[in-house]
């Protein structure tokens, strides 16, 4: 058992906290939120230059071959920086589709992903449900030279600005089924294709995407027909993966930035951080980032390893995030009194991220149901 | 020993309904509906306390030669459910439920007769000048000074998490005007007309994108000496005065039922695996369940609190233990919200959800809200008196710790 | 709305507390425990001549014709002496459903029940089930002349030395079914009973009773054939109130002894009380007491007066004694240090008996579960 | 970055297996079966520590040349998980995990020689004397006073929460020897014999209504100063030096993992409504899944610690976390179980449950353990330094506040 970095690790983590300590500062964040629709186009170029974009993927697709473990200490880093552009959506989940794809699906689509010039989103999540894929209601009828795509997915992350959608849709079955779900790679700009964007709590953005009547060729379809339940849970899997370690980095900054306002903080004379009550709330903090990072790895070795339980510690992972960073995030606005319910301290946009990460793929508790039933 | 509701009460809540079933405009209503905040949109809600007026109706607590309408505490009770049932949005507290019962209290005869009338015809609109930035918890340490010149104080300093003071045309707040002795022994209690010269004010963007608070900002502020209330040097006892009265009447159960009724309300339309709704889902009906259960439980302890107001004792720091449990529920239900609607919890509009907006809001209507009413509840364990100080008053004055 | 007691209902407390106070030490009760199998004959007597036993009784039966309201003051103020002997297995739930027998059932049961000569106990419970009336396996056949007992109940409260067991038995349908369930009023001493006795963790008695081809006639019989389950019910629901006031009456002891406790207890130079950490905890136990005490109200009025809402009130009391009682009495233990731990400090046989109060009739979790199915 | 285990480790594995098959016999398992304290039968105990002193494992942490096998982390840690595994009663830890360790490291080589063997043997049974009645969490105010005289240091005073002090006939402790100065630097390491006259010891019985711990009397009770570990007025740093070594090794999540699983497979065999089983209610076994993640998280938490080790860093002051988190994580493991019984959890036979007792036990094996097992735990966020003092130390050594 090693849970040590390798040399190479080293560098490529050193390299991303260089750069989102020295070149995103808080600053370019709010820009790029509230002037840019959550997306700077010379960080994403810097990404690609840097070679994060081609990071997870094989060499012969034009990737650098990294494993689950190099994406976790980029998401990571991100974390701790509050990185607001969409290299999950992109990269990680849209990615981890493109991964799966076949040759001439690679050749459109994920070659420019890896260049930087292509945006990609999962549009998953339907109204009137939490997220549960076999609730999925949205429709693709197969016709002679294609499919029909028919329905409209909510919510669905970075979907204002993506070229590709990759579309969860029931070739048969009803909703509830846990067959006849279909994954496709859509062009975002198919004639019947309606987008209302809209920003999301934690400053990215997001779209609610009408699909009315679109018209897809054959070759559209990723992977089986009707076998897309198992890809999309598995690229859902890595997704998780990768906001536990975004969420880890955010938690870190959290708890660094709550003991050091403790300990500068005075009130009644003395610094607040020497209060007992609040000392022991942030040892229960500190406790809670720990065993965090303690899932993390054990979700990341594991599935990396391909080891029987990789599912269940991936849903503790998402528990422990979930409910353990709703804590320790509670706490450090609590712990910064008024300021920490700011729109200026940096404290709450952290709170607002791991809130988001809460909610995105089924929330604590339904990845804690998820765990039980499958360690009964 | 028993639950009984006298007829005259059930006639008194009948009353109620129909003059709001009448009065309550629609726009009104639905910036009560869209309220995110305890602090409503202000024009609406300032409109909303005229109407009140007119009949008589503005300042259930004051007495009644001051212009309250005379009820008991139980009438109190049902107007205040009433209101909430209604979704009346909440009137803006500084005057009403802070600076009025004050200057009823201590402030002087022409004081209360220049002030009061304009408080309940919502001609003044104040707020509160009390924390400052290095005074929070520890309100006693503030440093924002008044040096008598003459008949007036000359203010230099400045006030933090001052609600609406950016609409504000009048502040009631604590000054220094002494450094010696305790800290508690050197503040003043004064008036003051937020136009004087010298006053600058900062709203403050919350979490929630919201600029409810302001800094505001004293540069040789000049206020009369007869806007002081009380003796110099005798504030801190008038705010404790303040603060008492302002915490007795605080109920939350009715309130907190009814936002707990909305998230069962749009969970029951949520499925979840198997296509059940989310309500039939153990584990979240639970949750539901266990907040209910806190609520009849508070409610309890509010008709408790409410029966020995009734026979004249002081609430006492029991209103600190209904103001931990009110606010800590509160964020407990504004959760479930959130909770409730998966990943459109993320949808995020606020200028869509102002009152009287025209843009077009994304999602059903009952995710546009939840999120910030969820960022916004957080506040409430810190304000008023934080949620720890509150633990502390327990501990000293209920425990004897 | 009206929370105070009336002049005869103070009076009865003051009875309660003094007889508590005065003739009910802690030696006494450990004595009761340890070498009278839980049970003071003395004690019973006066009780019996305070008129306690007659309480809840109707006057035409032979009772005082006192409310439910009366019941709960005598048992909050048991509930700070611990009183150990079983008022709430005889007078509570036995009486509750002899107040439901018939004239003759009243005249052979009732009557020495009232005078103290008669000990009462539910037999409900079964092994390998969580309290639950409609999984009761035990059956019950009828005969020409009555009906023959088969099965075995287990941790029958006061079930060693009960005279009148009360014997929830399946007359037809199957475990699950919420039809088919009888009750039946059975003299311990029938040929067929076997009992193996027991101490409970709370300091008092139960017993595992074989029910071997008991034949008992037709008059033993409670209310009406198969409508069982409705009576239990409203019995059980009763029994639920009395604990709840029991409950009350512990964690008022349980949070003055530990408030005292901290206030006198030095470490460090200084009363522990004094420790902010301590003091936010004791602030939390001090809510819970407050907010069990109210539920109790609301509980007991509701029930009394016959409100819609009833049922779900109690449910409440049963969560927050259940849970609220949990962590108030963990805390009590927690914060007396080694002391709380020990069988000496009356602070354990509290923590004991509220532990078993939540175990007993569901405990908070069921409780909460059933809330939420009834209010959904 | 892995998790991958040596083929050495597997082979090691299999022989500590084989060696429990082998010796372990069915008398002691029951033993650590029925044990419901971290204290299982001391008798039994004794007996097992023998079997496996034959072997030379009784001391996995020692120093190969004091007796210990020479095994690495992870060969310990192996050895530590298949010992929970086989239900082998834990071994009286105050010889093997405390006072012999701090012999190895602050003892004289007399008092090594002497003493150590002994403890391997089993010969001696050691007991710990720290807190005194008014010194518990707050150690250094301990009282009890050693005066020299001659060759020997008279001792008076008393000690509290001394587990098993009736089973020992030899005591490690702290005394003062002086009252100046600093209350940590008047203190003194002894080791007694507690045959010695003038010592008196009290069981104390438990909520379990098992009399694990004792208060000990000295009444004028003669010490050897040979008998004096470190020096005069030093002992504070001896049993610091002690402190850092018991804690080091400690590992919950094996032991915990064992405990949940019984849980799991006891609620899986109670009805609820419905007649589904316990572990197929959402809320039950939401609980349980709850508690098997963080035990989980506390295996990964504690694997980091060991890796740490490996690379010669000291644990510091995450074994505060580790006791936290492991102590309640056993609260709550004993919790469930209780939950799980329903009514039959109140089934009370202290006397049935003892090793080797003929009485007959009411109901079903499994409910006979788990209410003391449940009373039990309440201790261990009390005692080797209370939760509160390891929040202390994490708030100060950790986050420096």
């Amino acid at each position: 058992m090693d849970f040590s970095l390798n040399e190479e690790q080293r560098m490529l983590r050193d390299s991303v906290e260089r750069f989102v300590r020295g070149s995103y500062p808080i600053e370019l964040r709010r820009k790029s939120v509230h002037e840019q629709d959550s997306f700077n186009p010379e960080v994403w170029r810097q990404f690609a230059e840097l070679g994060w974009l081609a990071l997870p993927f094989a060499e012969e697709d034009g990737g650098l071959g990294g494993s689950l473990i190099e994406t976790m200490v980029v998401l990571e880093a991100f974390g701790k920086g509050l990185v607001v552009e969409p290299y999950i959506a992109t990269v990680v989940t849209g990615g981890g589709f493109l991964r799966r794809a076949d040759a001439d699906q690679k050749a459109r689509w994920l070659a420019p992903l890896i260049e930087g010039s292509l945006q990609a989103a999962f549009a998953v999540d339907e109204y009137e449900q939490v997220h549960d894929l076999t609730q999925t209601a949205m429709h693709a009828r197969r016709t002679p030279d294609g499919y029909l795509l028919q329905g409209s997915k909510a919510c669905v992350l970075n979907g204002d600005r993506a070229d590709l959608l990759i579309v969860l849709a029931r070739t048969s079955g009803e909703p509830g089924d846990d067959h006849g779900l279909s994954l496709f790679l859509v062009d975002a700009g198919t004639a019947g294709i309606s987008r209302k964007p809209h920003r999301t709590v934690d400053g990215q953005r997001g779209a609610e995407i009408g699909f009315e009547q679109v018209r897809l060729s054959a070759d559209a379809l990723l992977g089986e027909l009707g076998q897309g339940l198992a890809l999309a849970r598995t690229v859902v899997q890595e997704t998780v993966l990768a906001l536990g370690a975004e969420a880890v980095g955010a938690l870190a900054v959290l708890l660094h930035d709550t003991v050091e306002y403790a300990r500068t903080r005075k009130q009644f004379g003395v610094a607040i951080g020497s209060f007992q009550a609040l000392q022991h709330r942030m040892a229960d903090m500190f406790m809670a980032c720990e065993q965090t990072r303690s899932l993390l790895l054990a979700a990341t070795l594991k599935t990396h390893e391909q080891h029987a339980d990789a599912a269940l510690a991936v849903h503790a992972l998402k528990v422990q995030i979930g409910s353990g960073g709703r804590r320790v995030a509670q706490e450090a606005v609590q712990l910064h009194g008024g300021m920490g319910m700011t729109d200026e301290l940096a404290i709450g946009h952290y709170f607002k991220r791991l809130t988001a990460i809460d909610a995105l793929f089924g929330n604590a508790d339904r990845h804690a149901l998820a765990y039980a039933r499958a360690s009964a | 020993m028993d639950l009984h509701i006298p007829a005259a009460e059930h006639a008194f809540r009948d009353e109620v309904r129909s003059f709001l079933a009448d009065n309550l405009t629609a726009e009104i209503r639905e910036a009560g509906r869209l309220a995110t905040s305890v602090f409503a949109d202000a024009g609406l809600a300032m409109a909303w306390q005229k109407i009140l007026h007119a009949r008589g109706w503005a300042a259930p607590h004051w007495p009644e030669e001051h212009g309250g309408p005379g009820w008991s505490i139980s009438q109190r009770a049902i107007f205040a459910e009433e209101l909430v049932r209604a979704e009346a949005p909440p009137l803006v507290p500084m005057g009403l439920l802070m600076c009025g019962p004050c200057l009823i209290g201590c402030g002087s005869p022409e004081q209360q007769a220049h002030y009061l009338p304009r408080i309940l015809s919502g001609e003044d609109f104040w707020c509160q000048g009390y924390s400052e930035p290095g005074a929070g918890s520890d309100l006693a340490s503030l440093q924002t000074f008044a040096e008598i010149d003459g008949d007036d104080y000359v203010i230099n300093g400045t006030k933090i998490w001052t609600t609406y003071a950016h609409h504000a045309n009048r502040m009631f707040g604590l000054v220094r005007t002494s450094r010696e002795g305790k800290a508690q022994s050197g503040i003043t209690f004064l008036l003051l007309d937020m136009n004087t010269p010298g006053i600058t004010v900062e709203p403050i963007v919350g979490l929630d994108e919201i600029p409810e608070q302001c800094q505001v900002f004293f540069d040789n502020v000049r206020v009369p000496r007869s806007n002081r209330v009380g003796e110099e040097n005798q504030g801190w006892g008038v705010a404790k005065y303040l603060l008492t009265f302002e915490r007795g009447g605080a109920e939350y159960a009715p309130m907190l039922g009814i936002q707990l009724a909305r998230v069962k309300q749009f969970a029951a339309c949520q499925k979840i695996a198997g296509g059940r709704s989310l309500m039939q889902d153990d584990l979240f009906s639970y949750r539901v369940a266990r907040a209910e259960i806190d609520i009849l439980a508070l409610e309890f302890t509010e008709n408790r609190i409410k029966s020995e107001l009734g026979a004249g004792k002081s609430p006492g720091a029991l209103s600190s233990m209904t103001k931990i449990l009110g606010t800590e529920l509160q964020q407990k239900v504004t959760e479930l919200a959130v909770d409730a609607l998966g990943a459109q919890a993320l949808i995020w509009q606020p200028r869509a959800i102002e009152p009287g907006s025209t843009l077009p809001a994304v999602g059903p209507e009952y995710a546009t809200t939840a999120m910030a009413r969820y960022l916004n509840a957080r506040a409430t364990s810190i304000y008023g008196g934080s949620n720890e100080v509150q633990r502390g008053i327990i501990a000293k004055m209920v425990l004897g710790l």
